[in-house]
């Protein structure tokens, strides 16, 4: 057992943090404070990051980018994150989606859209799964109602497939150069058979960017409606087989619980914490109350104790699960370690935020950024129902121990 | 006798004011366009009308032309309207308490003159108080040395026949609204302020008194923490007559103790109305939204959450009442029908983080929806953040407590 | 009106049981010998002493004999009783209940005859009944069908002028210290066990009723989970007289519903009683434990631990007296003046949940000496995990809380 | 990186399990039931484990011992722990002690006690620091009472030291052959310069065994008291140099904070939640409530989740520490590591009893068990001193980054 980092990792770590502490951190709240849901975005941080490599991490070198392994990536995930947690965000959803191209898709596929996506500093991936009346019944299709789940309506017309409907919340909505869309090819069915998955890229007509979402935190990461009218796509889009379901199309799930998902968010958590207890250990050290440093009272020393304890759980486990995907293993500590960020992201701001306190009608804005921004979580991967998926999960192997426990059932309860 | 029976009046008044919130107040308090910027306008309007329904007179006296409810009417009552608006129900909250403790209690008939009239008769006579019991360290000092009570920078001195008041404060409750403030100050040159301090009544068109409406202040707006209309004033040598010194020292007032006492308790009954309205917008949503086949009431994992939330909200009125009860009949304390404990302060303290327990776990229920800025739902719960976190820090807000728990020698009663 | 003044012979009552208790029971009760052993010795002479002072019979009517107070004072007085001893309390509450209900509204005069003078002069004279409101699955059916209430195994034939009894129930409340048994049984053969179930009065010297004493049994002892005085019962074709069934059907039985209700704030009560001898000890022990250069309560960790143990005592205890009193009125939630919920069990488990906590947090202020068998704190602790953990299973114990919530349509009163 | 395990890892693993499956567990509970403090120890457990190498782990191979290193070790706890968490630190207590011999004793003391300690299958070795009066005091000698902390007095005569005094709980204490001990060769100062480390055999004239104690969890494993009447010890007997400090002459300090210490708390409770989750779901898989399965119940899901997640995220901390540990890194990531090993074993242990839930008025004694085995860590490795204490070590480097922040103070508040 070896948990040192080689020279790349280093490499890679260094970059990332110089970079946010240079490029990201200086912006920050600045973007987090303007109005609109628009209005937090910036060109010019992404391109900059892209010129350093930081968009096309999880491109294989072959077809021209980083070639980064998930230890890696986790690793500069949680430095940019410590920068900023939706500007982080605003790349690495570039890594899920070139994962999933690279994992799934054809090499006309890759030819296509890879390429411009290297070339392009401006070029962003997103995935379209979500719809107003589909959330988790794409997760977790129920099995008495066939027809739920995303019902934006896909149909053949020669060697084209027209698509309507509407999708929501939609990563980098207003800002991607291509989706990935879930469509259902046969309603009838339920998502697993009915599903397909295609590539749309932005200037397909019929394809238009509807409401920015104004959200309380990720403000500078961008979610959008997307609306299609009979909007024409390529046979050739298609990836892997029609109605073969989008999950398994995509090799992976709906929910980002492939290799790189879970590590995603956990990683960014690990470096929102870092920033915290960064804030908190600078301020209980130089304030104070009743005569004394706010470190020499025993309840400020325990708020920090416990961030500290908290995070450094989440590293340890973040590190495991990484290198466990660098070896391909497929687990349900994956989903176990997206839930468990979700509780510590919480806790650790919601710990900064008390060690800090208000200072008469105002907060360190930071500080309130942190809380909002731990709080996406809840709706992304710490939420009741992947809580409920990971035990559908469990008959998994284990680095450690061997311990395999049969289950009569793998189904999640209706 | 021991009795939990509501008066006719007290039932009538609450169900008047939940109609005026849900036909008045909701529709323009939960608009999108007001919700999704940071500075959300005060509902002036709003506060108007609850002054017409006897809101802002709720506790003055009857033969002073108030309602002449009781502490815990007026918890009922602004609990409702907190429902509603939390800024119109502290704002309103603040000037009922200062409105009754003013003209019942510290005023001469002399000076009330003009003012009882106005106060009575304009809608949109707000007080303010430099509050003289808030305790920067409050907590801290626990079985350290006390640090002073008053940290005033606030001065007067007797120059022509006026009064002139001199310096600022960075954060007074309801100075955005109230047309009349009473000022606390001591002597300039004294050092020990505490024993000189005394109270004035400064109205809002004094020459050299300025209002900083921090809430207008867009750079700062993301930083401002504060419910109702508080702000920093200032007095740049603010001439005020010799009759408006009031007859009150500084020790008369901390011997009564009853403005911090029902101010604490006013702010608990607005917190727990906050929490309601959380908990009634995430309740009706888990019966229409319709995820695995059912409406999500009807997943085991979401009854569980609103079953919680009901407990939390439910003891915490609970214990409202009853510290209201108390503070309205202080006699119970001496028979040991009551633990000697400090009542508004546990009433305090458990609704904050219930509150906060409750808004997440009801932005739980709303998926993504939970972080979207146009929703109510992101707003309550960044209310129930502020109320957890604000009266400058929460840390050691339970401190107090067990001293004196000691002072009480082991709980003797029950 | 709304009061919460306790009447002075509640208040003198309350006294009374605290002074017996201290002098009385703690002594015996706490005492090393009795608390290292597994098997703690039921305080037979306790109980009658209890019984002396009128606690057996504390809720049946005046003219019958007892004292004829309202449940509110019962659990007044239980608590008391409980912080000497769980198992005294739980005896003599069970015994309490089923003495009101039996004789004051189920038996009929000619029934009585004997029974009723036993009861009142013998001090050793307990009471048990099989409890035909223990749902085993309550919660687990949430919105799923319901299943069968009763899973009734004692059935019952006429046969030469005499009730013959016979089957067995592994869980009988009492069993060990009643002199007299109310049994639920079914005719036997009968497959509609709801409609036809009757309830008989059983003599503890009937020939072939078997009680278990578990208790005494060293194989079993560890895995021994109850409060009060319960064991398993077998009926051996008990033959009893025809008169001895009471005139009372399942169905009047459930449509009271006071047996389920009262008895559960009878425990809670009872249950608090137990958070407060854990903190009563440890709160005791902070005072003259010293570490750090001075007692252990004036350290902050400690002080914040002994303010969150009495904030959770004292809502549990407001909460109880709430929902003893609602049970003692239940007009009052005809006209809104408390919230449509289900009090009593809101009262269960609340108070399960912060005694448990308080236990720990307790258990913590004596370091090593918190799991010593020879203190009463580690005795407290296993108290507090069988209150938490029992009734069959109190993981789906909310979830009932949550169908009524819906069936209260969203609870339109506060 | 890379976190595989190699073959001298997976042997030991394997030869734990098999050990813990065949030798620990088929006893576990029959000896935990066991009345008194004494009974449950059984000689013939340690010595089969023994003789399989299990009682040397620490010892060097050129000493005669197995020579494994951290990582191996924790790995063993982990399996051994999973058949009894007290049997599991009856072997490993001897570790812990070992590894102090091995890097703090001279050559001359080594072979003087080594040799024996590996000959003799029942040797086993303790360390005497806790006394009534000196708990905490012993981790944090508060500077304002130099006086403060262990007072077991030794006074030199000629070439012995006379040692007075008692200590209390001390672990291996009734069946040890050798004692490490903490004893004042100085009053007047405090502990860093009044204190020297002793070894004391146990047939020590003037040295008696007085109480076992009796506990309510870790029943196996032996705390008693020890007392010193001019019991008469070699000066070739201490350990470094006299008057050094014991914590300096012990290589680590007291609290276990050593680099074994912390992982040896931590590896035992991830074997305790491996236990606890192979419980539960054996049980959720096989009992059905309500017409389904536990395990299709989302209640019950959501709890089997947490448990999994709370247990993983404790594995991979505790490997990691484990191998930063084999690479002598000292930090306070490891009492991070042991403090929050306390909060997981805790709340898995519980959440399997909530799981498991009472049947009747029995429990599954080995649930209980679990949870009573938890409670030990409350007083070991999660109290609030070992929360503050880690504060002081905050100024710790990190594997896998490099942040440091200093601090004003490294002093805990007093």
């Amino acid at each position: 057992m070896d948990f040192s980092l080689n020279e790349e990792q280093l490499t890679w770590q260094k970059k990332a943090r110089e970079f946010a502490n240079t490029k990201i951190r200086p912006i920050s709240m600045d973007r987090d404070q303007i109005e609109g849901g628009f209005g937090p975005w910036d060109w010019s941080v992404i391109e900059e990051g892209s010129k350093l490599g930081f968009r096309t991490q999880a491109v294989p070198k072959k077809w021209g980018g980083e070639g980064t392994g998930f230890v890696t990536q986790a690793l500069v995930m949680m430095e940019l994150a410590k920068g900023d947690s939706a500007i982080c965000k605003a790349f690495s959803q570039n890594w899920k989606w070139s994962h999933l191209i690279v994992n799934a898709c054809n090499e006309d596929q890759k030819e296509r859209f890879l390429k411009p996506f290297i070339k392009d500093h401006r070029y962003l991936i997103g995935r379209g799964i979500t719809e107003p009346n589909a959330g988790c019944d794409n997760r977790f299709p129920p099995k008495k109602d066939p027809e739920s789940g995303y019902k934006l309506k896909a149909e053949r017309d020669g060697d084209s497939w027209i698509l309507n409907g509407d999708k929501c919340f939609i990563a980098n909505g207003s800002v991607g150069s291509l989706f990935l869309l879930d469509a259902r090819t046969n309603a009838k069915v339920d998502i697993k058979r009915g599903g397909t998955l295609f590539l749309v890229p932005k200037d397909t007509p019929g394809f238009t960017v509807g409401k920015i979402f104004n959200k309380r935190g990720w403000r500078f990461y961008q979610n959008a409606e997307l609306i299609f009218e009979n909007a024409r796509v390529p046979h050739a889009n298609v990836i892997g087989n029609v109605g073969t379901g989008s999950v398994k199309a995509g090799g992976g799930d709906t929910t980002g619980g492939d290799l790189f998902g879970d590590l995603e968010l956990a990683a960014n958590a690990v470096g929102v914490c870092d920033d915290a207890i960064e804030m908190a250990m600078k301020f209980v050290d130089t304030q104070e109350k009743s005569g004394k440093y706010l470190i020499d009272h025993q309840l400020v020393q325990l708020s920090i104790s416990e961030m500290h304890m908290l995070t450094e759980a989440l590293r340890s486990l973040v590190m495991r699960v990484a290198w466990e995907h660098d070896q391909g293993k497929r687990s349900a500590i994956g989903v176990f370690m997206v839930n468990y960020s979700t509780d510590v992201i919480q806790k650790v701001t919601k710990l900064n935020m008390k060690v800090h306190g208000a200072e008469g009608i105002r907060i360190n804005p930071r500080v309130d950024k942190l809380v909002r921004d731990s709080m996406v979580w809840s709706h992304l991967a710490g939420d009741t129902v992947l809580r409920l998926k990971a035990v559908s999960k469990l008959d998994f192997p284990n680095a450690w121990s061997d311990k395999k426990i049969p289950l009569n059932t793998t189904q999640a309860a209706e | 006798m021991f009795n939990l029976q509501l008066t006719a009046d007290q039932l009538q008044f609450r169900d008047t004011i939940r109609n005026f919130v849900k036909n008045e107040i909701k529709p323009l308090a939960t608009h999108p366009q007001r919700l999704e910027p940071f500075a959300k306008p005060l509902l002036r309007d709003c506060m108007d009308k609850a002054s017409e329904l006897g809101l802002r007179s709720i506790l003055l006296s009857e033969e002073k032309g108030g309602i002449g409810a009781d502490l815990m009417t007026a918890c009922i009552v602004l609990e409702e309207l907190a429902a509603g608006d939390v800024d119109v129900a502290m704002t309103i909250g603040e000037t009922a308490l200062i409105g009754h403790l003013l003209f019942d209690k510290w005023i001469t008939k002399d000076q009330e003159k003009s003012l009882l009239e106005r106060f009575v008769e304009q809608n949109h006579f707000h007080l303010s108080f430099t509050n003289p019991t808030m305790k920067m360290s409050e907590g801290w000092s626990y079985y350290g040395e006390k640090s002073e009570n008053s940290q005033n920078s606030i001065t007067y001195l007797e120059k022509n026949n006026n009064w002139v008041i001199k310096g600022s404060h960075p954060h007074i409750s309801n100075a955005l609204a109230a047309e009349l403030f009473i000022v606390m100050a001591h002597p300039i040159k004294e050092k020990n302020i505490e024993q000189n301090m005394s109270f004035f009544l400064v109205q809002r068109d004094t020459p050299g008194l300025k209002i900083a409406e921090l809430r207008d202040d867009k750079e700062n707006s993301a930083a401002s923490w504060r419910h109702g209309c508080s702000a920093a004033i200032e007095f740049d040598n603010c001439k005020i007559p010799l009759n408006h010194k009031l007859n009150l020292s500084h020790k008369e007032l901390l011997a009564h103790a009853t403005y911090g006492k029902q101010a604490t308790l006013i702010n608990a009954a607005i917190n727990l109305g906050l929490g309601r309205a959380a908990f009634d917008t995430a309740f009706d949503y888990t019966q229409i939204r319709r995820q695995g086949g059912r409406n999500i009431i009807e997943h085991q994992a979401i009854g569980k959450m609103v079953a919680d939330m009901a407990i939390k909200l439910e003891l915490a009125s609970t214990y409202i009442y009853k510290a209201a009860w108390i503070s309205d009949h202080p006699e119970v304390e001496d028979d040991n029908s009551v633990s000697p404990l400090p009542h508004h302060m546990i009433a305090s303290i458990f609704t904050a983080e219930a509150v906060n327990e409750v808004a997440l776990i009801a932005a739980e229920c709303f998926g993504a929806m939970g972080v979207m800025r146009d929703m109510p739902i992101q707003s309550y719960v960044n209310d129930s953040f502020m109320f957890l976190h604000s009266d400058i820090n929460d840390m050691a807000s339970k401190l107090p407590i067990a001293e004196m728990l000691i002072k009480f020698q082991g709980m003797e009663a029950a």
